[in-house]
């Protein structure tokens, strides 16, 4: 082989702790390497242009790049080899930078490690063989799981570029958090005034199918074909027929149902639509109330329902797609504020949450759009709203910040002087977060012209002193500690992690971070993608967003799913399991321990069974190459020969005599 | 029968003497039995740690020694100012560097693993409230009272490892568990001016007088304590806060275990009820059952 | 660090790509400052890390080997940390039969997003090879002389006669 | 109002505050739940959240003059409630040390009632509170100490004549003898 | 005992090629395999304990035919396990299982001699005493002093599965090792010196890979390939180290404790010692023993998302 070395200092990066120049000579004398040099940025236009010269007038037929982690730069240097005439698996790179420069500052340390590196991906490299991707057909449909405002602007834009979207949500009504929001930040603007219509154009778009109260079961396939089961629950409703009309609500006689929609503050029939505005507009039964499941009788909805449409025996439902992309918006949860012992741990009615104090201003809540609290149904004079409840605290592992919750307890403070003018909210706060367009000015609006008493300070403990609520608090910018009497407290609860998110992940291998968001591929580069090909983010399962930010990455993910799904076919990764049919002896172990199903047993000639791998549906984790003794099934590009010569540089073997002999 | 290490206490010897020997007939009463710390001396209490941490521990430890050589593994102590010092000498001493450097002010090293507990602890956890329901003979009922903890019996959570830090509930569960009606009392592990009664008695007039500002509030006949430093705070000095805050304030201060001696029908002597500073028989004369007024 | 006072030693990391050579970067981008002793070999999963890959290291003189995956659960393929798992302890509890000290090889999971999680595993897995010392070492074939047979083998189509 | 050089900051303090504590003072970011919930806020002369931010500046004359140091009660809110785990009460409480090492004494009264506590352990093993008080009252001059209590006290046997001396006695007090040779410096 | 074999095998014989069984070797202390493919050979069929080869490993090279197989309770485990990993077909097998008093050990017959096998000049058993004349010296050795080590420890003397079993079963009685005993007391320093003086000694002959029932793997084996190259050819105590560790853990979760390795290996070399270590390790942490139940799949081919037995690594 002729091998090209070319380390880059990325500016001061790796050159600040690292002797490139030492390194490229050491590179002179390795094996193969007839060519080796320094550049300041290799990934950069004129760096690249510098690796294909050489190539050209050396003659190389590999190169390898010592520069920042393949993660990175990997795809880009495949690129370059390739346009300087190379097959792109003929290349290698030594990750000096995250692992050598950016963690030591012993310069002289550094460069041996480097040296190191920059030999061991130089005899990984003379065992490389060059390789070429299989083509296949790409289904041409994109599964939205979750239908909050960033899912269903995922799926109206996919379906608006002419893709077919099947869109799954858990609730019985698409909208998620932001159908239960009364007015948005920073216009106060009505919020299902917004989402409505978007939630409507879901319903009637040809190209989409939606499926609430509804599941994903399982996920198998990659990216291109995915095969998706979805669990519809029974909802003892025959949606086919229901016309929403409301009318079995009314005579319901078991009104006791829990009301999710409206964060439980008050019960619901037990069937139900959950607001006026629900997509789709049709009534579900609660099984755990209704008095026709528990105890065999009643039907009375059966009995009056105009279309006939209950169904006591409706049972949950299995429905299989098959999806070339899929856009996971499944949300946040609201952090459980009953960690913190001190806010009463739910004995006081008079505490809530923000989102519960959203579905008191809203029309559409149980109080009709009058704040009325919870204990007495009072109007409350002095309400004060308490930041950063599970945000910013380490004590109970929610140490980042939730992001817009200033924002909205702004907002709650302005709608609460609009509802009671005789009103005075007090806002504890440790610190405004208002980075955004028309953000800050919004707070600053809530404070000089709506009257809000901002409070720097956290409080520390809230109990009952009448029917009021003594709130004491710091304020740490007069020094001192505060109390206050509050007819209603508002927790603004942080954001956290959906639950069912893990599982959700770990179907779709979708790795979630260490509070359970998902991880994104790159925090920069890659907002949108995850690192499983053909699975992206969007809206807060990535992490705490406000609704511009989740409609936007809706859009992001969506660009992405087009983006793809444009092609008819699609290249697959060529770096999969390959069998060398007379090492075989078809003891059938690698199919055992295959998670995909890639590998499957044929006969040869002589009816001898032989593994043989489906390149397509490998993806790649060389499972198998461990499991085979005798080396007959290889992952190419990480085989047994180019792991061992990456040992033995690290480690060649010494001659050293310990003992006697 | 479970069995513990006990360790009394200075103050039970002196201003809460009364909480000592109803701690003791009790636990007598309710199957418990308490094996003194032989020659036990001070824990240090509060002035110690203030002074060094390595002297408070090695007070403490030098009592842990003596549990230990009982053979013990928990030693309970009415007292949560003792506890406290008895619990912070235990846990820290796991450190090592920290133990050679107490163990060096000992005549004998402390090598022992006993445990501090309260006696409301043991009470709850070995005994039972179950149990002690049982062994009623004497119910309060008619009687209304707030439970008030104290600031340092559960806390910090970490260190005490024992029941609710902000809304505690193993004393209310005990008094309701003897027939009384325990009113849902906010101000449970507020300070009520701990030490600061000699040196800073303004203090003490202030925080005492918050506490039974809200107990008056919920409309109580009597407060009940686990801690007597809390208790004289609240009882003998009730004279003081009503003279400092212009109140008049008549709100008798029981030790739960005095409470749950009458329940029991313990020997009236053990409870030492007539050494309560402010009266309690108007109270105890709202008990409906045979009120065992004196 | 005490660590990186003493000469270098010669550790060896197998690191799964998705998660824990994501964590190492995550720690490089955040500068969390390692000993310099490990050198990492990437591979796509925990489980394509043969057990005889770290036999082979420390063999040929390692004197610590790490090996790094996905939590369980969280394997980018899904299932090749569980078969790793078996595989490591079973080669972890069998080392002390071979003679070579079993706690010059660990293993553990760090995700992508764990970067100071990383810096602690490095810093504390290099203290302990620091504190064992150089390994033993067995007596060994001359250097060089295994790539001279190693190479040719890769270069062309494998003899005949051996498939 | 004091204006503090930053630049003066005193390294070696907060350094021995972090050490003595074992807390990091650094994780403090000043939200203000220690002051929120301490109950003796009231007669602080700078409140405790306050007292941790003139750590993390390094204003060592400021802290240990402080009268706060001195009448903080260790009824630990401050740590149970810290959203940053920080052990709030013992950095008070090494605070204390500190300044009583150093000489200040800002709250007199404070210190001499523990002293006359810690003799009174001293000498009989264990704490013989007639005798502490007559001892507090010797040493601070303030005769009138709770003396409207005695009759209360007195008549219902609060306050026993004699102290309770136990057999240990000359182990407490050789315990007291090593610590103040420096048998233990934490 | 032989007796009721033969019986067994004529009856069987017409529907298999053929039938592995033992009969006398070149001299009075050796027994050799015999195939057996008529019922005249049956005259030649011998049992007892210098029966030791594990007929067994014939059979993954005769995959596809239908054979019979005389197996002792240890060789029994061979074949269930080989069943398992899909590398004969059961159904193809006739097992005929006898039950075992053990065998013996070549070596320590040589040391219990006061000269060389090959001066052995008359051999006869008297049940479990051996009667020779040595280079004209008259001996008598007990078969419980000259007893295979596998045998002490056997805890399968009864075939398993068989589809014939001949002989009253044995109730085992398993005993320590000692040399395992004294090698688990080793310091660990002196194990890997132990090992490095012992590798000094193999010659990479690949007796003990070409006696294991289940390394099947023949030409292929990664020890003697280049692609993947494995494996430095210098004899040198580290590679044949190497070797030997490629040896044990390709058997993990699979050996069967039959010891063909340790009794072909020429220059005896124990390698029950690394054989019974791992074995040791897969039975405490899968509670697995190899070949002891049919359809088992082996602990390193499956997992569980939750492993009692492994405690998650925390840092």
């Amino acid at each position: 082989m002729r091998i090209g070395v070319f380390i880059c200092h990325c500016g001061s990066n790796i050159a600040g702790t690292v002797d490139v120049r030492a390194v490229a000579q050491a590179a002179k004398g390795f094996a193969d390497v007839v060519y080796a040099s320094d550049t300041m940025y290799a990934c950069s236009e004129p760096g690249q242009e510098g690796i294909i010269q050489a190539v050209r007038e050396h003659n190389l037929d590999g190169v390898v790049v010592a520069s920042c982690t393949p993660r990175m730069h990997e795809p880009t240097f495949r690129r370059t080899v390739e346009r300087a005439g190379l097959n792109r698996y003929c290349f290698e790179m030594a990750n000096i930078r995250e692992h050598v420069s950016w963690i030591g500052k012993d310069t002289e340390r550094n460069t041996i490690k480097a040296t190191e590196l920059v030999r061991m991906a130089v005899e990984k490299l003379r065992r490389n063989r060059p390789l070429t991707p299989k083509r296949f057909d790409v289904t041409k449909r994109v599964l939205v799981v979750g239908g909050g405002v960033a899912g269903i602007q995922a799926a109206l834009d996919c379906a608006e570029g002419g893709q077919e979207v099947v869109l799954v949500e858990r609730e019985q009504s698409i909208g998620g958090k932001m159908a239960k929001l009364d007015k948005t930040f920073p216009t106060i603007d009505c919020s299902s005034c917004v989402l409505g219509p978007k939630m409507v154009d879901v319903a009637q778009h040809p190209k989409i199918t939606l499926h609430t109260m509804a599941e994903v079961e399982s996920v198998s396939g990659y990216v291109g074909n995915f095969q998706v089961t979805i669990r519809k629950k029974a909802r003892f409703v025959d949606w086919e027929k229901c016309t929403g009309c409301g009318l079995c609500m009314e005579k319901c006689p078991s009104r006791k149902a829990p009301d999710p929609f409206n964060e439980y503050l008050c019960t619901a029939p037990t069937i139900n639509i959950p607001f006026p505005q629900a997509i789709p507009k049709k009534a579900a039964i609660n099984p755990e109330t209704c008095i026709m499941k528990q105890k065999g009788k009643c039907g009375l909805c059966a009995k009056i329902c105009p279309v006939k449409c209950i169904d006591f025996d409706q049972q949950d439902e299995l429905v299989t797609v098959d999806v070339g992309a899929i856009v996971v918006a499944t949300g946040y949860d609201l952090f459980d504020w009953h960690k913190y012992p001190q806010y009463g741990q739910g004995r006081y009615p008079d505490v809530i949450t923000s989102l519960q104090y959203e579905r008191l201003l809203s029309a559409s809540g149980p109080t009709g759009g009058h704040i009325k609290r919870p204990s007495d149904g009072k109007e409350p004079k002095t309400v004060v709203f308490i930041q950063c409840v599970g945000s910013r605290d380490r004590s109970v592992d929610r140490p980042y910040c939730s992001g817009f919750c200033c924002m909205y307890t702004a907002k709650q403070a302005i709608l609460t002087k609009d509802h009671i003018p005789d009103s005075q909210s007090y806002v504890f706060y440790m610190d405004i977060r208002s980075p955004g367009k028309a953000y800050d000015e919004f707070t600053r609006r809530a404070m000089e012209e709506y009257g809000a008493q901002y409070v720097r300070g956290r409080v520390a403990m809230i109990y009952p002193k009448g029917d009021q609520l003594i709130v004491r608090g710091a304020d740490t910018l007069a020094g001192t500690q505060v109390e206050v009497a509050a007819d209603l407290v508002v927790l603004a609860v942080g954001v956290e992690a959906a639950r069912g998110a893990a599982v959700l992940g770990e179907k779709l291998r979708v790795v979630p971070d260490q509070y359970g968001f998902f991880v994104e591929s790159h925090p920069k580069l890659r907002p949108v993608e995850t690192n499983t090909a053909g699975v992206f983010l969007a809206g807060a399962c990535q992490g705490p967003k406000d609704i511009p930010a989740s409609v936007a990455q809706g859009s992001a993910a969506a660009a992405k799913v087009l983006a793809l799904l444009v092609k008819d076919q699609l290249e697959s990764d060529p770096q999969v399991s390959r069998v060398t049919p007379a090492r075989c002896v078809g003891c059938g172990k690698c199919v055992q321990t295959c998670p995909f199903g890639a590998i499957k047993l044929v006969e040869d000639r002589f009816g001898n069974p032989k593994a043989e791998v489906v390149e397509t549906v490998c993806q790649g984790c060389g499972i198998c190459t461990v499991t085979c003794p005798q080396g007959a099934i290889q992952l190419e590009h990480f085989t047994d020969n180019q792991i061992l010569a990456e040992v033995q540089a690290l480690c060649p073997p010494r001659i050293r005599v310990n003992y006697a002999s | 029968m479970p069995k513990v290490a006990y360790y009394p206490g200075c103050s039970g010897q002196g201003t809460s003497l009364e909480y000592e020997r109803s701690t003791r007939a009790v636990c007598q009463a309710v199957g418990l039995e308490l094996v003194d710390v032989p020659d036990w001396s001070c824990c240090g209490s509060s002035p110690a740690h203030m002074v060094n941490h390595v002297l408070s521990a090695a007070l403490s430890a030098r009592n842990l020694d003596l549990a230990h050589s009982l053979g013990m593994e928990v030693v309970a102590t009415p007292c949560p100012s003792c506890l406290t010092n008895l619990r912070n000498a235990a846990v820290e001493m796991e450190d090592e560097g920290f133990r050679s450097k107490v163990n060096a002010l000992l005549d004998r090293p402390y090598t022992g693993a006993v445990d501090p507990q309260s006696v409301l602890q043991v009470l709850v956890e070995q005994v039972g409230v179950d149990e002690v329901a049982r062994r009623v003979t004497k119910p309060l009922t008619g009687l209304r009272v707030a439970c008030y903890y104290g600031c340092i019996m559960n806390r910090p959570p970490e260190r005490m490892r024992f029941d609710d830090h902000e809304n505690p509930m193993a004393m209310d569960r005990l008094m309701e568990a003897i027939g009384l009606e325990v009113a849902p009392f906010p101000l449970k592990v507020e300070c009520c001016g701990a030490s600061f009664g000699v040196p800073r008695g303004d203090i003490v007039m202030r925080l005492s007088g918050k506490l039974l500002d809200a107990a008056r509030g919920l409309g109580v006949d009597a407060m009940v304590t686990a801690c007597p430093l809390c208790q004289m705070n609240l009882d003998l000095r009730q004279r003081q806060i009503n003279a400092a805050l212009h109140e008049r304030f008549r709100i008798p201060v029981f030790y739960y275990t005095q409470l749950l001696g009458l329940a029991l029908d313990v020997p009236r002597q053990e409870l030492g009820l007539d050494r309560l500073c402010v009266d309690p028989r108007l109270a105890l004369g709202k008990i409906k059952a045979p009120a065992p007024v004196q | 660090m005490s660590a990186s006072d003493s000469r270098e030693l010669r550790i060896v990391g197998f690191l799964c790509n998705w998660c824990s050579y994501g964590g190492a970067d995550t720690a490089g981008v955040a500068r969390f400052a390692q000993p310099t002793d490990l050198r990492i070999i990437r591979v796509p999963c925990s489980g394509r890390i043969d057990p005889l890959f770290i036999v082979r290291a420390l063999v040929n003189g390692a004197d610590g080997v790490l090996v790094s995956g996905c939590h369980p659960r969280d394997c980018h393929y899904a299932e090749g940390n569980f078969y790793a798992r078996r595989r490591l302890e079973t080669l972890k509890r069998f080392l002390d039969a071979t003679g070579i000290d079993p706690a010059r090889f660990e293993y553990t999971w760090v995700s992508a997003s764990e970067g100071q999680r990383w810096q602690h595993v490095v810093t504390e897995f290099t203290r302990r090879i620091h504190a064992l010392g150089p390994a033993p070492l067995l007596r060994h074939v001359s250097d060089g002389a295994w790539f001279d047979a190693a190479a040719p083998a890769a270069a062309g189509p494998a003899c005949p006669c051996h498939g | 109002m004091r204006i503090y050089d930053l630049a003066t900051a005193e390294q070696d303090f907060i350094a021995e505050v972090a050490a003595r504590s074992h807390q990091d003072v650094r994780t403090c970011y000043q939200c203000g739940n220690c002051t929120a919930g301490c109950p003796y806020t009231f007669v602080y002369d700078y409140s405790v959240s306050q007292i941790m931010r003139l750590i993390q500046l390094g204003q060592q004359e400021t802290v240990l003059r402080s009268k706060s140091i001195w009448l903080c009660g260790s009824c630990q809110s401050c740590t149970t409630r810290c959203p940053n785990r920080i052990d709030v009460a013992k950095i008070m409480d090494v605070c204390r040390h500190m300044a009583r090492e150093r000489g200040y004494a800002t709250e007199r009264e404070v210190k001499l009632f523990a002293d006359s506590f810690l003799r009174s352990v001293e000498r009989h093993g264990r704490a013989f509170e007639l005798g502490l008080m007559v001892d507090y009252v010797l040493h601070s001059g303030k005769v009138f100490t709770d003396l409207d209590l005695a009759p209360t006290a007195l008549a219902r046997r609060k306050l026993p004549f004699q102290p309770h001396p136990i057999v240990g006695r000359d182990q407490v007090e050789r315990i007291f003898q090593r610590f103040r040779q420096g048998g233990a410096h934490a | 005992m032989v007796e009721a074999l033969k019986t067994a095998i004529a009856e069987r014989l017409a529907d298999l090629e053929m039938v592995i069984g033992w009969e006398m070797g070149f001299d009075a202390l050796h027994a050799t395999p015999l195939f057996i493919r008529e019922e005249g050979d049956l005259h030649r069929l011998t049992l007892g304990p210098l029966a030791v080869h594990n007929l067994a490993t014939y059979l993954p090279g005769l995959k596809g035919k239908k054979v019979g197989v005389v197996v002792k309770g240890c060789d029994s485990r061979s074949v269930i396990q080989l069943a398992n990993e899909g590398l004969i077909k059961r159904e193809d097998i006739t097992v005929f299982g006898l039950c075992c008093d053990g065998v013996i050990s070549h070596r320590k017959l040589r040391e219990a001699l006061p000269a060389d096998l090959g001066f052995v000049e008359q051999a006869t058993w008297h049940s479990d005493r051996l009667q020779a004349v040595v280079a004209g010296h008259a001996v008598e050795v007990r078969l419980q002093d000259i007893l295979a080590d596998k045998c002490i420890s056997c805890r399968y003397p009864n075939a398993l599965a068989a589809d014939v079993l001949v002989g009253a079963a044995r109730t085992p009685a398993p005993q320590p090792v000692p040399c395992q005993d004294a090698f688990d007391a080793l310091p660990q320093a002196e194990k890997l010196a132990f090992w490095e003086a012992t590798m000094a000694r193999c010659i990479r002959c690949y007796a003990c890979r070409n006696a294991c029932p289940l390394c099947v793997c023949r030409d292929h084996c990664i020890a003697t390939t280049r692609d993947p190259l494995w494996l430095g050819q210098e004899n040198s105590p580290a590679e044949n180290f190497m070797f030997q560790m490629i040896h044990v853990l390709h058997l993990a979760g699979r050996c069967t404790e039959c010891g063909e390795c340790e009794r072909s290996c020429p220059v005896d070399i124990p390698l029950l010692l690394l054989r019974r270590s791992m074995n040791r390790v897969t039975e405490e942490l899968f509670d697995y023993q190899a070949g002891t139940t049919p359809g088992q799949t082996p602990p390193l081919l499956t997992f569980q998302v939750e492993e009692a037995r492994i405690n998650e690594r925390g840092w």
